[in-house]
């Protein structure tokens, strides 16, 4: 039994290892091998698609044979997806046909979706920034004086120094935070890395440090 | 050639994996285990899924987008290893939202391991782990839908989050789930912070695994991590001295 | 609770809506002062010389064409009318920017009677990792394009690509970001190797995250979204659809900031009241 | 069959209502547009996989030309379906590991650079307040971070991570208010397309 959590944190290992090695000793074979193992991952990485599907399959093939809550929608969904992918695999993705329902179905859900934000932004802004404490209302003038600044209008409302001084928050405190928040995060990715390769992490196989 | 022009790197990595694996060490010999300062964000993960199962509401949990070759998703997977542990514990329904294929096949694994550890092996619903589309806002669609739908108590989204990072914790508080959310994404942190109730920020994510597990190996890590850190100050703290005198030599060194 | 802390969201979406729809529909034409890192585009793009290639990377997708389009729009009218030269590209993970390359560019060619071929190309969009295919343009431009354009027409048979054979014979690099892929990629790949200076644009939210790029001299201008955009039209004095969307957008802001005080006056209200603990 | 522009704008304006009324709540009309998003989005995916990776990859590279060493990687990926099978779900793992140990060696190898470059970077001429506050704000903010010291730890590591804390609740206050610009932004390019191409009132 214990083999078979030891060969996945084996081939954990060698593969990190390798990818390591390869990057830092540049002599022939190990870039061209390295570019093997790059394509290797694609490839394998690919198959997983059979599980997405088979997922979302069987959870909406059940919904509409049950005639579960909301069968019909799950109808919708297996239609869309078969159809198109029919389409796609079957026609040219250049195809007249494939590009339309793209640009006119597709991309209007997407461009739709996203500008639903900025209502979300609004109802936000009006429930969540409360002056609760110090850091929250330090955050909100901060956030408030930043916004004025893109307004065009900002300099006639504030008499002129807004706009300056959204953009000293930006140009220092902003970067000093965000250079601060990605060196902390490098360093983590780094440390998660060790302990994956290490099998110290290892949710996967229902290790304990998980 | 060896090395090119990465020696500094090289160095740096070699010097951070020597220090973590002293660590490990070390704490495995049990001489020394840190002391880790309380992380708010996630003490609450447990909260949420202890409230969500009095409640008999779902669990929901998202790594966000991105594969492997994104480090937060690395780190999302001990986090998910936690919350899928404590949902098999209380016999809470956890349902995963996807948006990486490879990842899907990895998060239905580690949930599978997770209820069969606890002993509730036929409690595993492969059903529950979903795929929501490789797209990013076809993911916030579904995963809105499900969040209102499926009447989630507790809304768990730690990994890489952009754009739709907003959509998914409006729905979620709209949804009326508590909600932790972390990234390293800085544009995405805002959201988390106006929207969840508690936001991981920027490493945070990457101690969750060690922080959760209250497992002394893995504690040393994360003193690790701090004396990497802490190195980090000292050069920057060197370099800037260097430099306002003039000199750039540091600087050159560690472009080697 | 009082009433000001109980407003439905359905009632503040309204508002928003209506807000920004009048000024859109009936704009009252506010103007615009370029702010200083505008200004630093501008002036990067208008000292190259006249006949440079500059290559425009088309890294976003028709999620984020509502808020980058604009800016796209300005910066190719600009680089036409100082007659430079355009190659498009975009990044793996965008496959749909070469479809929005295509579009602008036509559209503006026709615009300032350009040429395809002679005074611009697009090359498409090639799928793998950044890591791969920017190093790889930096030797060889036409290897990674497999020889071809979007068109599927043979590079040797267009005039433009007879002097550039790599990455490095171009003078500028002017990118339209959206996320990841991005200037990161840039910056890494091209920028550090070559020292190609790096110019260009992305969403209001991207211009936080670039800063320190900035600052570290790696990126050597960025355009913050509608209003960078705008800033871009009023300087090449040529105004566009950023500009004339600028009056919706500072009233949307603005009606923003009012929620926020109102949210919280409502908040104080309560306070004061002794309602609830803070 | 004809591809009607007229036909698609229209279909697109409806679409883009039928999302929009989930700001009233969520109703059928959105539950529509979101099952169908969904099952759109997962085929262009999965289109795209095929048409850029599993076609030239197993028809051209290995039919075609031979390439035999691609079996690896297709038994590689294959063996993630063992997860279908209570019995031999273990040998998911094998992928799962080879997944998991490639990405994590591209951190331990790429992310160094980060750091360096980061670090080099922070290396600043002490010759103006805001730089002074820069070179503060960095350390600060990165001494936020440090989780094995207490906080009643020593004086330096103390007002570090105070400054650190103030520094990101400004730039969290930064980054609010640019994301809400760009969200306004976002919401007028997409009214400008209802507006204009669908309703011609613009």
């Amino acid at each position: 039994m214990q083999w078979r959590k030891k060969l996945p944190i084996l081939i954990t290992l060698a593969a990190g290892i390798f990818v390591v090695v390869s990057r830092f000793v540049k002599i022939e074979p190990l870039p061209t091998l390295s570019g093997t193992l790059d394509e290797w991952f694609l490839v394998s990485a690919a198959f997983a698609f059979v599980i997405g599907m088979a997922n979302l399959t069987r959870l909406h093939l059940l919904k509409v044979r049950s005639r579960g809550k909301d069968w019909p929608y799950s109808l919708v969904l297996l239609v869309c997806l078969y159809g198109y992918l029919t389409l796609g695999l079957t026609v040219s993705v250049q195809g007249p046909a494939y590009e339309w329902v793209y640009r006119n179905i597709l991309g209007a859900l997407q461009g739709a979706m996203f500008s639903l934000l900025a209502f979300f932004t609004a109802s936000a802004a009006y429930r969540a920034f409360r002056i609760r404490s110090a850091e929250a209302t330090v955050l909100m003038i901060t956030a408030a004086v930043v916004m004025v600044g893109n307004i065009p209008l900002g300099e006639s409302i504030a008499g002129g120094n807004i706009p300056g001084l959204a953009q000293w928050i930006l140009d220092v405190p902003n970067t000093a935070g965000a250079r601060g928040i990605l060196l902390g995060a490098a360093v983590g990715a780094l440390a998660t890395s060790v302990r994956i390769l290490l099998g110290l992490e290892r949710a996967h196989l229902g290790g304990p440090g998980a | 050639m060896f090395l090119e022009e990465a020696g500094a790197q090289f160095l740096f990595m070699l010097i951070f994996v020597a220090v973590v694996y002293f660590f490990i060490q070390r704490s495995s010999a049990g001489t020394h285990v840190p002391e880790i300062r309380k992380v708010a964000g996630l003490e609450y993960i447990d909260t949420a899924i202890g409230r969500a199962t009095e409640m008999g509401r779902p669990v929901h949990f998202t790594p966000g987008l991105f594969g492997v070759d994104a480090p937060e998703t690395l780190a999302s997977f001990a986090i998910l290893g936690h919350v899928a542990r404590e949902s098999a514990r209380y016999d809470a329904r956890l349902i995963v939202s996807n948006f990486e294929l490879p990842v899907l096949g990895i998060n239905q694994e580690i949930v599978r391991q997770a209820y069969l550890e606890a002993g509730r092996p036929e409690r595993f619903n492969p059903l529950d782990v979903r795929y929501m589309s490789s797209d990013q806002f076809g993911y916030a669609a579904g995963v809105a839908g499900l969040l209102h739908r499926e009447n989630v108590g507790a809304n768990i989204m730690v990994g890489a989050f952009a754009a739709e990072a907003m959509v998914l914790a409006e729905s979620g508080y709209q949804a009326g789930a508590l909600q932790v959310g972390g990234t390293t994404f800085i544009q995405s942190l805002p959201w988390f912070i106006v929207a969840a109730d508690h936001t991981l920020i920027g490493e945070e994510i990457y101690a969750a695994g060690a922080y959760l597990s209250r497992d002394p190996v893995l504690t040393g890590t994360i003193a690790a991590q701090d004396l990497a850190k802490i190195g980090i100050i000292g050069l920057v703290i060197l370099g800037t001295f260097l430099n306002t005198l003039g000199l750039t030599w540091l600087e050159t060194v560690l472009s080697w | 609770m009082n009433i000001l802390e109980r407003i439905d969201r359905r009632i503040l979406y309204l508002v928003l809506l209506l807000a920004v729809a009048y000024p859109l529909l009936r704009p009252f034409g506010l103007s615009v002062k370029p702010g200083p890192d505008s200004k630093q585009v501008f002036r990067v793009i208008d000292e190259l010389p006249r006949g440079s290639v500059v290559m425009v990377s088309f890294d976003y997708d028709p999620a984020a064409a509502p808020e980058l389009d604009p800016m796209a729009v300005a910066l190719v009218r600009l680089l036409f009318s100082k007659d430079l030269r355009i190659i498009t590209f975009s990044q793996p993970g965008w496959e749909l920017g070469a479809g929005q390359a295509d579009r602008i560019l036509r559209q503006v060619a026709v615009e300032k009677g350009k040429e395809y071929g002679t005074d611009w190309v697009n090359l498409g969009w090639r799928a793998g990792q950044s890591a791969v295919i920017l190093p790889a343009m930096s030797e060889d431009l036409r290897r990674p394009m497999n020889g071809v354009d979007m068109y599927g027409q043979p590079l040797v048979n267009l005039k433009l690509m007879d002097q550039i054979r790599k990455l490095s014979d171009l003078q500028l690099i002017v990118g339209i970001w959206s996320g990841t892929p991005g200037f990161q990629e840039y910056i890494s790949f091209v920028y550090e190797p070559l020292k190609i200076p790096l110019v260009g644009g992305t969403t209001a939210i991207g211009l936080p995250v670039a800063k320190p790029y900035m600052k570290a001299g790696q990126l050597a201008g960025i355009l913050g979204g509608m209003r960078g955009a705008a800033d871009i039209e009023v300087l090449a004095d040529q105004p566009g659809r950023a500009l004339t969307v600028m009056d919706a957008q500072s009233l949307g802001l603005l009606v923003i900031l009012g929620f926020l005080v109102l949210g919280n006056i409502g908040y104080l209200v309560t306070r004061w009241r002794g309602g609830v603990k803070g | 069959m004809s591809f009607s522009p007229g036909l698609g704008v229209w279909i697109a304006g409806l679409l883009s209502l039928m999302v929009y009324s989930f700001l009233w709540r969520d109703n059928p009309l959105y539950r529509a547009a979101e099952h169908a998003f969904v099952g759109l989005a997962a085929a262009y995916s999965v289109v795209l996989l095929y048409h850029e990776t599993l076609r030239p990859r197993i028809v051209d590279d290995l039919i075609t030309a031979g390439k035999w060493q691609l079996l690896f990687p297709i038994l590689l990926g294959v063996l993630i379906y063992a997860s279908f099978s209570n019995r031999y779900a273990w040998l998911a793992r094998i992928p799962i590991a080879f997944w998991l140990g490639y990405g994590a060696g591209k951190h331990l190898a790429y992310d160094p650079a980060v750091i360096l470059t980061q670090v080099k970077d922070s290396f600043i001429k002490l010759d103006s307040i805001n730089n002074i506050l820069l070179f503060l704000g960095i350390i600060g903010t990165i001494s936020y971070f440090l989780f094995t010291l207490k906080s009643q730890a020593s004086a330096p590591v103390r007002y570090g991570r105070f400054i650190g804390k103030w520094t990101l609740m400004v730039a969290f206050g930064a980054l609010f208010g640019q994301a809400v610009t760009s969200r306004i932004s976002t919401l007028l390019g997409y009214l400008g397309f209802l507006f204009g191409d669908w309703l011609h009132i613009l």
